[in-house]
């Protein structure tokens, strides 16, 4: 009884962890289960198995659609929102090459560069170039270059080819630092756009590019759900859980890893072409430094490696920690008559993303997702606990 | 009471040899399997029998020798071509995919039968969907394979928390969702109790007379070789010293002295 | 000629340096099979101890000793190095025994994260100057064999003097000593090594320590060339093609792997640069070990990698 | 109800031809069977079975599991006059032999190879078992046995058959006759052969109709059928009120997966002996005992609120406001995801019955807000006698007579009943059914017991069982076991009690632990032990049991008729009670006789007042090796108190 008790309702595998989440529905126990048998395969594979969850993830959308651009101020927008939304975005591309695919890459911020500038290009050298099909062109730049800084990941693993991404890593940015082509010829060597428009509405309020951003965010979410849950994605995680057992059953690493790294560089250059266009407005190379990539890497690693909802949960956290300790360091520092200065708080911000990854890499691998969907499992087990 | 019938020989193995550095894993090995058949490879630790299935399915390329299958012969292939060919193979210690529900290994082992492209697969949906429709076919093969292993109870759970017991039978499942007409298992039992072993080997053999799938299987436990299997071949040091029906190898006083020397 | 001897000259000065750091990767790695991406930090971390120490004790102590001073710090630093390797031993590997090598990758990234900060924090985020007393004025060779000879940097040459003898030193010793081949053992087989009453953990601690040691020279040298400042920690990106392209494994590869890259940099900067831009130096290396590496997945020098099932 | 099964299932095909009548969940979904696609299933069975030629009145062994298609197979046998015979799945080969020969069957339809297995071991000692066809294909491929084939293949043949001969099945159906045999039930006797009980169509359908109207059920209801169909309950619930009431009937995946699947399903109309009700309650008790303490905490608190509140509110009794508000704290917090995690959120009714259900077990799930109520039938009524009404539900009654009941008690306290439900009579067994059934039709329920005050009725003991005490302090006070047994039975650590004293001067009884509660209370006590023999022997656990007996002493001292019943001397026995060792039958009641024999040198021990007994029984082992344990039990002696008052002068 207590076997089958708790094996039944386990969804899902620990590196998918809470991909269906409850949201907000595991602080109540608002789980009843009873009656929601299913009657089809497409119906007990669908992403939100359980019906509060559907409930829960609908109400999320609503708020966000609606509540959000009433409640949030022009600052809440700039420095909090659109940020989470775009670097949510490039988390999730990367998460498929690291957290499902098992590839390390430390060039993600080149890949973003790459789908800036190939926009920005597509964008000033044809006319009339719509906004939409600039970025995802941009994309598009970007699949082809990380498909080609992918290729040694057939031969190369692990650590090598971690190293061998940052070639991509510095390649890209020398290049656009030293090839004015690409800037089209700009004499300070950072671009930027204006009047954007989409479909013919304007992007220019703070609303309107958080609406545009988390629509696109919202469209990409969907289709990389639907691949890490269809067999490319199985193939994905197979190649990274157990290589060898995948080439035997039939899977040919080079498709698994090159596709990986299409999709993977592809939504992160979309990420990167909404990062130059929608929130920075110009930029220069520095803006998607090394730097950048680290950032996204640990995004995904407190996030969640291997885990859709992690991508989301690791961006708002990296996004907003800094901004809280901006705000409460120097608070606290006024409290025991210290007063600290900025240079201060960014050092500590260092010490605190550093001490974050060691303990969530010994702690917990799977990042917060994993705890959230825990959680979950024992709302729906309760007042069991297992 | 089931009356298998043994075919032709389906899969030959001929002068196989096989180094790591100076190290010779395997020399000169031949053996063939009849189709339908049980065939044993046993032999003491190190004797060279997961180099063999590793020959055979293309993990490991030996430097001499060539494999004939189903009348094609070939000197070396990748994985991937043995496994289009219709060899399946389950590991010796688990080689399961971590971080997957039982449900998805053995969906798995369908990779190859499955052809909607990435972008079908991207804007799946439950209304219209190619995407949606083959996953539900193949996870309806799956789910009889599930049934067929009795582990119902656990499609859904992430492998790692599952008994070795039933990690082996998850292993076996994605070998079977292969559909292999040669199904290599590199000790099935090994580190199970009593109980275990046995319904695994009643796994092993319904898996042969249902589906008449032809089985080579390394296995310890010599109880349970010599009940199920057809025929044996015993290897000791990379070298063939035995080969024939378990009455005969029991017999042939090479083995008894490879085994009993050697073996607890 | 006398040109292209020059950039040779300088890349090989250059190149020991490199060689320096990618020691310190590879001992790490050959110990505790942890890719040690917090080597720059180590060496920002070092650098600045070394810097501020040589301030605060003179004047803590009350005496004006340029060398005394320097020697003092020196000192001080390394036990300070000792320490920040006891404490990554202690409080992270041991906790993360039998990893994937990504895993330990990324940690050693966040370690990185956590030393740049707590260093600057420590002791500020200025400019600050080592001066060990090397010469800044150059030097020219050969002018009897060629005209005009060749202009060599006498800093140069010193820092990649110590850092040859640091080297060679170093080598030395794990090839001869008793800690050398207890680390030898380590890196065949931890459960052997164990098993014959090796302590992984003083293991770890010591090749940490040197690998301390090793930045905190590196930092010493760098710092008193261009001042001790944040970009010292992005000197470490520079080492990472070398490692790889010697093999993570390999002590002789580290060092051949540091002339090669500092040489080839050099003179691609000097001959192909202009065609491209310039500042190609920044990728020259990485590029080169990308195309190394598809030729051979493990490097020059590195042990094959073979699947077992 | 002049209809039969067939015209039933007819009559939901004609006018909810998509609706779903049956769902198994198979290949990990629920796969729905419509009424018009059962309805095409039981034609061509039907057809196939006439073609293999079965004849009307003939009856079939069904064996297996609920499986849609055997449920088929039983409306086809139906439709064609011929009566189907379930029988217990999980028995021994041997006990199919006297059915099979007693009912003359040439046809048997079985689920799998364990059940074909089976049925070959039988051939020659069943001669005339001619036809066997089974469900599931899976290992039976190499089978080649004379007359076995599978329904598929059957299903085929009936198909060919139909596509010439239309309208053939509808006459077929129309043949049949509401007053005709419709299905017979063998009941395990505690004693001698089984007994083949013959139901008629009316018989079963007017009682499933009477239970249909007296909960309201309605076609939306949903259950789930686990238990055998061989027993009356599960053919009740799952077969009869199923085709009178249309609702669906869900077939779980297998016995590992049943918790599972009743989450998924959560029925609305719940049928179960109270052993399942007990397992279920343990196996909470276990889990929670694993929760951390706040949730203990909280589990506990507010179990107590529930055990207070709860039943009120389910009784339709007036609760203060904040009793009310704490229920419904309890609710959010525990009742409610209780009820989810064990499959019973959306119950709308629950039964139990066949057994007396303690007290504590039947409050504990009505306090959580399930609406468990208890029936009083047997397969010789059809189940449906009395039933407790919503609001009505009390632990030591079994309700009220339904529609169509006449009750009443004879003189010599036995409860007789009449009724449209009742069986025609014992197959083939005359003198058998004579001692039940009177002239003027009314049924010997062999049950004592009385109507109380408010018209509910309540049980005490079987008749037969019911004894004297002879000789010694109460002498010819009245005994009875069954009472005495349950009563010992509603403690979680006791499994089964077996009560002797009739004729005798005092009660003893023999005392089997619960493996699983006493082994965890041992844990909580770290008390180590060997195995179910070990654990049995322990002075603890003797203790333990004594307390338990003396409770019940002390109750029993309360009630005048039965203060005589309390129990002297005991032993807690090294051995469970087993079905496969002939000591309980298949639906787990205690063959006191056959105990009472086999261990006679307890009994002795006992009486004859030693302290210790060697005893070596044989046993039968999972795997059917037999072999024999042996040990030495104390003989516990168990205080007794004074009756309120004697019943010297009375007798």
């Amino acid at each position: 009884m207590r076997r089958a008790g708790s094996a039944g309702p386990l969804h899902e595998p620990p590196w998918g962890a809470a991909t269906s989440g409850s949201v907000g529905a595991q602080f109540l126990m608002i789980y009843r289960e009873n009656g929601q048998f299913k009657t089809s395969y497409s119906s007990d594979q669908q992403v939100f198995a359980i019906a509060q969850d559907r409930w829960g993830i609908l109400l999320l959308l609503v708020f966000a659609v609606v509540g959000v651009p009433l409640l949030a101020d022009e600052y809440m927008f700039r420095a909090i929102l659109i940020p989470f939304l775009i670097l949510s975005l490039a988390a999730l591309g990367l998460n498929i090459l690291v957290g499902y695919c098992g590839q390390v890459s430390l060039g993600t911020g080149a890949f973003m560069a790459v789908g800036a500038y190939a926009a920005y290009n597509f964008m000033v050298r044809i006319d009339g170039m719509p906004l939409l099909a600039a970025i995802l062109l941009g994309g598009l730049c970007a699949t082809v270059v990380g498909v080609l800084f992918g290729i040694p990941s057939l031969r190369i693993k692990g650590l090598y080819l971690a190293v061998a991404t940052l070639a991509a890593q510095f390649f890209v940015d020398w290049a656009f630092l030293r090839i004015s082509w690409f800037t089209n010829n700009s004499t300070s060597g950072s671009v930027s756009v204006w009047g954007l428009e989409v479909l013919g509405f304007s992007i220019a309020t703070p609303q309107a590019k958080y609406l545009f951003c988390l629509a696109i965010l919202v469209v990409f979410a969907i289709l990389a759900k639907n691949l890490v849950r269809s067999h490319i994605g199985r193939e994905w995680m197979a190649i990274r859980d157990m290589d060898v057992a995948a080439a035997v059953v039939g899977i040919r690493p080079v498709y698994a890893k090159l596709t990986a790294f299409a999709v993977s560089s592809f939504i992160v250059g979309v990420a990167g072409a909404l990062w130059g266009f929608v929130h920075l407005g110009s930029w220069e190379p520095a803006a998607f430094s090394i730097d950048r990539s680290f950032q996204l890497l640990f995004m995904i690693i407190i996030g969640g490696l291997g885990s859709i909802m992690g991508s989301f949960f690791g961006a708002a956290f990296i996004v907003i920690l800094p901004i809280f300790l901006n705000q409460a360091l120097p608070a606290l520092g006024g409290l025991v008559g210290i007063d600290i200065s900025t240079a201060m708080v960014a050092h500590t911000e260092l010490m605190i993303f550093g001490g974050l990854i060691v303990f969530f890499l010994i702690v917990e691998p799977h990042g917060l997702a994993k705890l959230w969907s825990m959680g979950k499992e024992k709302m729906r087990l309760w007042p069991f606990p297992h | 009471m089931a009356q298998r019938k043994i075919g032709d020989v389906i899969l030959e193995v001929k002068n196989i040899s096989l180094r790591f550095g100076g190290v010779n894993a395997l020399t000169d090995i031949s053996l063939d399997v009849r189709e339908h058949e049980v065939r044993a490879i046993i032999g003491p630790n190190g004797a060279g029998k997961s180099s063999m299935l590793n020959c055979i399915n293309g993990v490991y390329i030996p430097q001499e020798g060539q494999i004939t299958f189903k009348g094609k012969s070939f000197s070396h292939m990748n994985s991937r071509q043995v496994a289009e060919m219709g060899v399946a193979r389950t590991f010796q210690n688990l080689a399961l995919f971590k971080g997957m529900s039982v449900l998805d290994n053995i969906m798995s082992g369908r990779n190859l039968r499955m052809k909607t492209n990435i972008f079908q697969q991207a804007f799946r949906n439950p209304w219209w969907s190619a995407a949606e429709r083959e996953e539900g076919e193949h996870r309806e093969v799956v789910e009889k394979i599930i049934d067929f292993l009795e582990i119902q109870a656990y499609r859904k759970t992430p492998v790692g928390r599952l008994p070795y017991g039933l990690q082996k039978r998850v292993d076996l499942g994605r070998a079977l969702a292969m559909e292999p007409s040669v199904l290599l298992l590199d000790e099935p039992m090994a580190g199970m109790n009593v109980e275990e072993k046995q319904d695994m080997s009643r796994f092993v053999l319904d898996v042969n007379d249902e589906f008449g799938t032809t089985i080579v299987l390394i296995e310890h436990d010599m109880g349970v070789v010599m009940d199920i299997s057809d025929r044996i071949v015993v290897l000791d040091y990379g070298k063939k010293i035995g080969d024939g029906t378990p009455a005969e190898v029991r017999a042939n006083p090479e083995v008894i002295a490879a085994y009993l020397g050697t073996s607890d | 000629m006398g040109f292209f001897l020059e950039t040779l000259i300088g890349g090989l000065m250059a190149g020991m340096l490199y060689s320096l750091i990618a020691l310190g990767f590879v001992l790490i790695f050959k110990a505790s099979g942890v890719f040690n991406f917090a080597q720059g930090a180590m060496v920002l971390f070092a650098a600045l101890a070394m810097a501020r120490f040589s301030e605060w004790i003179p004047q803590a102590l009350g005496f004006d000793n340029k060398v005394l001073g320097n020697v003092l710090a020196f000192a001080a630093a390394l036990l300070l190095m000792v320490v920040v390797a006891w404490i990554i031993e202690r409080f992270v590997l041991r906790k993360l025994v039998n990893q994937e090598a990504i895993t330990l990758l990324m940690v050693t990234l966040g370690i990185a994260y956590f030393l740049d900060g707590f260093g600057q924090t420590l002791f500020g985020s200025d400019i600050y100057k080592i001066d060990i007393g090397l010469p800044k004025e150059p030097m020219f060779l050969f002018e009897s064999v060629f005209p005009g000879g060749m202009l060599v940097s006498k800093e140069d040459l010193y820092a990649a003097a110590i850092a040859a003898a640091l080297v060679i030193s170093l080598s030395l010793f794990f090839q001869y000593t008793s800690t050398g081949r207890a680390l030898r053992a380590v890196a065949d087989d931890h459960q052997a090594a164990q098993s014959i009453g090796i302590s992984l953990s003083r293991i770890w601690v010591i090749v940490w320590s040197v690998a301390g040691f090793v930045a905190l020279v590196a930092g010493m040298i760098w710092g008193s060339k261009l001042g001790v400042q944040f970009s010292l920690s992005l000197v470490a990106l520079k080492a990472l093609p070398v490692v790889i392209l010697g093999g993570l494994t390999s002590v002789p590869g580290a060092i051949i792997g540091g002339l090669i890259i500092g040489v080839g940099e050099k003179l691609s900067e000097v001959y192909i640069g202009p065609m491209l831009g310039g500042g190609i130096e920044i990728w020259f290396g990485y590029v080169l070990v990308l195309f190394v590496l598809l030729v051979r997945p493990q490097g020059l020098f590195g042990e094959k990698i073979i699947d077992r099932v | 109800m002049q209809t039969t099964f067939p015209r039933l299932m007819l009559d939901h095909a004609k006018q909810r031809p998509q609706a779903a009548a049956l769902r198994e969940k198979v290949y990990g979904i629920w796969q729905t069977t419509s009424w018009r696609e059962l309805a095409l299933q039981v034609q061509h069975l039907a057809a196939g079975l006439a073609e293999a030629g079965l004849q009307r009145g003939e009856h079939v062994v069904v064996v297996g599991d609920n499986r849609p298609r055997l449920y088929a197979a039983m409306l086809a046998a139906q439709s064609l006059g011929a009566v189907p015979v379930p029988l217990y799945q999980d028995a021994a080969a041997t006990e199919y032999e006297f059915p099979i020969n007693n009912a003359e069957v040439r046809f048997a339809i079985v689920e799998d190879q364990e059940q074909v297995d089976k049925m070959l071991e039988l051939r020659e000692r069943c001669p005339l078992l001619s036809r066997i066809w089974f469900d599931q294909e899976r290992g039976l491929r190499n089978y080649d046995e004379p007359g076995l084939t599978s329904l598929d293949a059957l299903t085929q043949s009936g198909k060919n058959f139909i596509s010439q001969h239309a309208g053939w099945f509808e006459q077929q159906v129309a043949q049949g006759r509401p007053d005709e045999v419709a299905a017979m039930f063998f009941t395990s006797g505690t004693t001698g052969n089984p007994k083949g009980v013959v139901h008629t169509h009316f018989s079963l359908l007017d009682r499933a109709a009477a239970g249909k109207k007296f909960d309201k059920l309605t076609a939306d209801e949903e259950v789930l059928a686990y238990l055998p169909l061989a027993w009356i309950g599960q053919n009740i619930f799952s077969y009869a009120q199923w085709l009178t009431c249309g609702y669906v009937v869900n077939c779980p995946e297998n016995g590992s997966t049943v918790t599972i699947d009743l989450k998924e399903i959560g029925p609305t109309y719940y049928f179960a002996p109270p052993r399942v009700f007990e397992d279920l309650l343990t196996a909470v008790m276990i889990r929670m005992e694993d929760a951390g303490s706040l949730k203990r905490g909280l589990f506990k608190h507010f179990m107590a609120v529930a055990k207070e509140v709860g039943p009120k509110l389910l009784d339709g009794q007036v609760v203060g406001w904040l009793d009310k508000l704490r229920y419904r704290l309890g609710d959010l917090l525990i009742y409610g995801p209780l009820r989810n995690t064990l499959g019973f959120s959306r119950v709308r009714v629950a039964y139990t019955a066949g057994e007396a259900i303690g007290p504590d077990l039947f409050t504990f799930y009505r306090s959580i807000g399930i609406n468990l109520k208890q029936l009083y039938g047997s397969t010789e009524t059809a189940v449906f006698v009395c039933l407790q009404p919503d609001h009505e539900v009390r632990a030591d009654t079994v309700g009220v007579p339904i529609d169509g009941v006449e009750l009443k008690v004879s003189d010599s306290g036995e409860i007789m009943v009449r009724s449209p439900g009742l069986l025609q009579g014992y197959y083939k067994n005359p003198e058998a059914t004579a001692e039940v059934l009177t002239a003027d039709g009314w049924y010997h329920t062999g049950d004592a017991g009385f109507l109380d005050g408010s018209g509910h009725l309540k049980i005490i003991d079987r008749a037969k069982d019911v004894g004297k005490l002879f000789g010694g302090a109460n002498d010819g006070a009245m005994f009875a076991p069954k009472y005495v047994e349950n009563k010992l039975k509603f403690f979680p650590y006791i499994k089964e009690a077996v009560a002797f004293g009739n004729r005798r001067d005092k009660v003893c009884a023999f005392i089997n632990i619960d493996f699983e509660a006493v082994g965890n209370w041992a844990e909580r006590q770290n008390l180590s032990y060997a195995g179910y023999t070990d654990l049995a022997a322990k002075k603890e656990v003797l203790s333990l049991v004594r307390d338990c007996v003396q409770q019940v002493n002390g109750d029993l001292a309360h009630d005048p008729m039965l203060a005589g019943s309390q129990v002297h001397r005991f032993i807690v026995l090294h051995k469970e009670l087993d079905a496969d060792d002939g000591e309980l039958t298949r639906t787990r009641k205690v063959r006191r006789g056959t105990i009472g024999d086999k261990y006679q040198v307890l009994v002795d021990a006992m009486y004859a007042g030693k302290h210790e007994q060697f005893i070596e029984t044989a046993v039968k082992f999972e795997d059917g090796r037999s072999g024999s344990v042996s040990a030495t039990l104390p003989v516990a002696d168990a205080e007794t108190f004074a009756a309120v008052a004697t019943l010297k002068k009375a007798a």
